[in-house]
């Protein structure tokens, strides 16, 4: 356990400049998209009431309120609020490959270090797995927190008869990829991030096996992604999207639920397999 | 006392190990020697389990796992720390993770290697890099210690300071196994020689017993050995 | 311990962060609704559920569907994906009651109005049609009737299958009713002509449970159509689900937007057009069949704003006509709610015509049988709740 | 500055090096460069000092002891024997093992001995001028 926590912690503080960065950036794009949007709106009314002589009262009894959700920064500047999430989410996918390459890539190969450490070599895997694991739970902390900040920011923007104040649970609800990111339930959070490391450790499979066949390893991969095809397309064999499947409904749910635990489980079993005794410097 | 029996190794089509068998006893400086490819480095990786092979490695007669890499290091032919850690941090990373990491003789080795710990392993030289990478083997207590080519394309001077280590207390009773292409000037180092050709042990004997009974230098044999 | 500062920092705040969103947004759970009875008969409300939506004005929830029953409400958005695919209904349906009993079964049988069921047996009929188009306009497609028979007491099943084909335009069939006449089973289907316009055909599907042997015939209802020419719209509805007081299946078929109703005997299958003599403007209106009685659903009988309705009944044998209920309070063309079920109205009044409230009348008798009110069980902010509760839908768990 | 003038000793590849070393101590003996009972350095300092194994260095102090050569008690430092019989037979052995090795190596020349005689008369003195303080003994 102590050697995990020291990997864990090694593998962060070797990724921690740029993610603090992307962090950043996520917050200053966001407050941005958020002070703009509300000054735009801000602007159109007042056009709007000076043009039909209008009061804030009647602007506000012919447009309505503004609805201070995500949906409305996503229609007006979308990239600026939405582009950090989305390269937040590109980054770290890549970074979850770099994660292991970084290891062996350059004239100092850390590999070397790393598998001749006097622990188990689980604790590699895990640490890496976490690692990853961490730093996207503290991009989806940090979209928690800055929802009701931008919420503020934009009060103190607008008056009070133009927006209509919405809590931060209904905020996130509107189907816009803070939906998946962010669920407004705690099975759905449950769910998309179970099926999330289970995605995760299928890569980090795929991985550890071109690191332990290199070339021939191709073969394998493509024969692993194809078993996997195979256990997903169970469901749909099993009629989940025919009203008359001859399985129930709970029936197909289960059988998803135990592949999920099958893919992961295997996957995880073989990859510290190929750790302890495939892999390749 | 290390023990490598029947190691077969092979990379892609190429039997690159064939049945490889010697020992290598805890006290002397054993030398893995064969031309370039003939696998000296990839013996030592089998036995440290950087790479896959057939085979055993004992280490006084217990299979060897990871969980035993406290008793045997392994230092590589370059420098296997991040390049934009510091040397103090490098220090920091083996007392975290090895329970038997010598500090103090980690401070000596420094002072005797003239590295300050407030460099970059980025920045060392080849020669630096190569001592740091010692150091980082040596301030460790443990028995035994693979070197794979711990001398080969170094400056003379940084040679000189690691042939002293060879012949200091750092050495003296643990089990040293190093690869080396070259013998010329370490001859008189060695213990004992493993001569490694086409994957299998072409020879294994103790160098002053030849110089002895055969009147050869490990030189010699190696010519001899070479030349069929 | 500086090193570890970057790990220890992330870890808290991400715990911390995302355990207390998902805490605070547990509590936050919009209020319970029951179905509670002001007066009448329950039984008549059991297993039915109501369906709104929950519009909070503090708009901590935007719009929330619920479902309510008697024992409380279930709110479908609030549960996860897997959990709302796996009971779409709050309440125990007629189908959960059937999978209870014979769940092997009862697999992959769907469609409520296929099942016949008496004392020694469950029969389902159903009718599937080959997706397959082919381009040639006149091959026929070949579709499948399976017939399941489960014997209660000997709990073994019997299969019957057998391929028909039909005309090529046939997009599917669709089994309406099942009754049993003297060991044969009796299936009224509709098959939707689709290809050009849309036309319903009825037709009568006979299996002989002995011999095993089916029989289909078209049902050929003078002026209804059973091809499907361009812009053909024709409509067919099965007016009674529930025979047990006769043996009529009554049809109505509307062609174009003016109606004809027919009267098709099940043992026969001999059919005869029901014209209604001196009260054809009732074929226009809503109709529901029970025992030997058609009802008849009229609107705005009062001419003041056209608010009440009232209900006729016409009697298949002694083919007298009666009004059986009169109401001059309900308006039932502002959007106000209302479902058949056997001889019974099911109406559900909109928000403001007293609140919510459920009224259920005889429609033989006329009278009030049961009247219930959607109360949210928070004591605390009734009115409020209740002001934020929208119904809009009656669930009878019939089909 | 060479390996050899550091330590003052370079050694023949082909010959064990545990007799080099012991010949190195009986010339330093023979040569009076060290006397009787004066202290020699541990196994370790001499493997340090002459860049050898300390197995090797350790054989030529068991061969040195086995020859009476040095003395060790407990572990305190070794030293070299007061023997003086001892001592004087060193001196012989060098000389004799010497003129050996320069016999075989001239034999096959087939010189008359006289011939042979004034030669090494001749370089001999000739070459005490040269190096007043005496060559190595190769």
């Amino acid at each position: 356990m102590r050697a995990f926590v020291k990997l864990l912690n090694f593998e962060m503080n070797r990724f921690a400049k740029i993610y603090i960065g992307l962090m950043v950036l996520t917050v200053a794009l966001q407050l941005a998209a958020v002070t703009i949007g509300a000054n735009h709106w801000l602007d159109s009314a007042n056009e709007a009431m000076r043009v039909n002589q209008w009061t804030l009262e009647q602007y506000h009894n012919m447009t309505g309120y503004i609805q201070l959700n995500s949906m409305m920064y996503a229609r007006y500047n979308g990239l600026l609020y939405f582009g950090p999430i989305f390269l937040s989410i590109t980054v770290l996918l890549i970074y979850s490959c770099f994660i292991w390459y970084r290891d062996w890539r350059g004239k100092n190969t850390v590999v070397y270090r790393l598998l001749t450490l006097p622990s188990n070599r689980a604790n590699l895997y895990f640490a890496k797995l976490v690692t990853i694991l961490l730093f996207v739970f503290g991009l989806v902390a940090l979209q928690i927190i800055l929802v009701p900040l931008e919420r503020l920011i934009a009060q103190s923007i607008l008056p009070a008869e133009l927006y209509r104040n919405i809590s931060v649970f209904d905020f996130l609800k509107y189907p816009t990829v803070l939906k998946v990111l962010v669920p407004p339930y705690f099975s759905e959070f449950v769910l998309y991030y179970g099926l999330g490391i289970t995605g995760l450790i299928v890569l980090f499979t795929a991985i550890l096996m071109e690191r332990s066949y290199r070339l021939k390893g191709i073969g394998l991969i493509v024969l692993y992604l194809a078993v996997l095809a195979g256990l997903a397309s169970v469901p749909y064999l099993m009629g989940y999207n025919r009203y008359d499947s001859y399985f129930y409904p709970g029936e197909i749910i289960g059988a998803c639920l135990g592949l999920i635990v099958i893919i992961a489980g295997g996957s995880l079993w073989y990859s510290l397999y190929l750790l302890r005794k495939k892999i390749s410097v | 006392m290390i023990q490598v029996n029947q190691m077969v190794k092979i990379y892609g089509f190429k039997k690159v190990l064939n049945g490889v068998s010697f020992t290598a006893a805890k006290g002397e400086i054993t030398c893995l020697i064969g031309i370039n490819g003939a696998g000296k480095s990839t013996v030592l990786k089998s036995i440290m389990g950087l790479t896959p092979y057939k085979g055993e490695v004992l280490i006084d007669n217990a299979l060897l796992t990871p969980v035993m890499y406290e008793e045997i290091t392994f230092i590589p032919d370059s420098l296997t720390m991040p390049s934009n850690m510091r040397i103090a941090d490098c220090l920091s990373f083996m007392a975290d993770f090895y329970r038997n990491w010598n500090a103090e003789r980690a401070e000596e080795l420094l002072k005797f290697f003239e590295l300050s710990s407030k460099d970059r392993v980025s920045s060392l030289s080849k020669g630096m890099a190569a001592k740091l990478n010692l150091l980082l083997g040596l301030a460790l207590d443990c028995d035994y210690i693979l070197m794979d080519e711990p001398f080969s394309g170094i400056d003379m001077f940084s040679r000189e300071q690691i042939t002293n280590v060879f012949t200091s207390e750092l050495i003296e009773d643990r089990g040293v196994i190093i690869t080396t292409h070259e013998i010329n000037d370490i001859e008189h180092l060695i213990d004992k020689v493993v001569l490694l050709q086409h994957g299998k042990v072409e020879r294994e004997f103790y160098c002053e017993e030849v110089r002895e009974q055969e009147g050869k230098s490990i030189t010699d044999v190696m010519r001899e050995v070479y030349k069929k | 311990m500086r090193k570890y500062m970057v790990t220890a920092v992330l870890l808290v705040f991400a715990v911390v962060t995302i355990g207390t969103y998902y805490a605070q947004a547990s509590q936050e759970t919009p209020p319970n609704y029951k179905l509670t009875m002001v007066q009448g008969d329950a039984s008549l409300v059991e297993g039915i559920a109501v369906y709104g939506n929950y519009v909070s004005k503090d708009s901590t929830f935007g719009i929330e569907r619920a479902y309510i029953t008697t024992n409380g409400t279930d709110y479908p958005d609030e549960k996860s994906a897997i959990s709302q695919s796996l009971n779409r209904r709050p309440m125990k349906t007629q189908l959960d009651r059937w999978i209870e009993e014979h769940r092997q079964f009862m697999r992959g049988k769907t469609n409520t109005s296929g099942f016949y069921e008496n004392e020694e047996m469950l029969a389902y009929v159903n009718a599937t049609v080959d997706t397959k188009r082919s381009n040639d306009p006149s091959a026929k497609r070949n579709a499948k009737l399976s017939i399941s028979l489960l014997n209660k007491q000997k709990n073994n099943t019997l299969e019957i299958t057998s391929d028909i084909n039909v005309d090529h335009d046939i997009s599917d069939m669709y089994v309406q009713n099942v009754q049993l006449v003297n060991q044969q089973l009796v299936a009224m289907v509709f098959l939707n002509h689709s290809a050009k316009g849309y036309v319903s055909e009825p037709q009568i599907i006979r299996v002989n449970l002995t011999t095993k042997e089916i029989t289909n015939e078209p049902l050929t209802l003078p002026g209804a159509k059973s091809v499907a020419a361009n812009g053909d719209n024709q409509f067919v509805r099965l007016a009674n689900q529930n025979l047990d007081h006769t043996d009529q299946w009554i049809l109505s078929v509307s062609k174009d937007n003016h109606k004809k109703a027919y009267q098709v005997d099940v043992k026969t299958g001999q059919i005869s057009p029901l014209t209604f003599q001196g009260h054809e403007m009732l074929l226009n209106n809503i109709m529901n069949a029970y025992g030997q009685k058609i009802y008849f659903l009229q609107k705005a009988v009062s001419s003041k704003e056209n608010i009440g309705f009232a209900v006729v009944s016409y009697d298949l044998v002694s083919k007298e006509y009666e009004t059986t209920l009169k109401n001059t309070n309900i308006d039932l063309s502002e959007n106000i709610t209302y479902a058949f079920k056997q001889d019974h109205l099911y109406i559900m009044g909109y928000k403001n015509f007293k609140g919510n409230r459920l009224y259920v009348f005889n429609l033989t008798s006329g009278n009030l049988e049961y009247e219930g009110k959607v109360v949210s069980t928070e004591a605390a902010n009734q009115a409020e709740d209740e002001a934020n509760m929208d119904l809009d839908f009656i669930d009878l768990d019939q089909f | 500055m060479t390996e050899e003038q550091k330590s003052g000793v370079s050694f023949n590849i082909r010959e064990p090096v545990y007799i080099q070393v012991v010949r190195h101590f009986k010339e330093q003996i023979a040569t009076g460069q060290i006397g009787a009972g004066d202290k020699i350095p541990s196994r370790r300092e001499l493997a340090a000092l002459m860049k050898i194994n300390a197995n090797t260095a350790q054989k030529a102090y068991k061969e040195m002891e086995e020859q009476g050569l040095i003395v060790t008690e407990g572990n305190s430092p070794s030293r070299i024997t007061q023997d003086q019989q001892i001592l004087s037979s060193i001196r012989a052995e060098l000389i004799e093992s010497a003129v050996d090795i320069f016999i075989g190596s001239i034999r096959n020349i087939q010189i008359p001995v006289e011939e042979l005689v004034d030669i090494i008369k001749t370089k001999y003195t000739s070459e005490r001028k040269l190096s007043p303080e005496g060559g190595d003994t190769r």
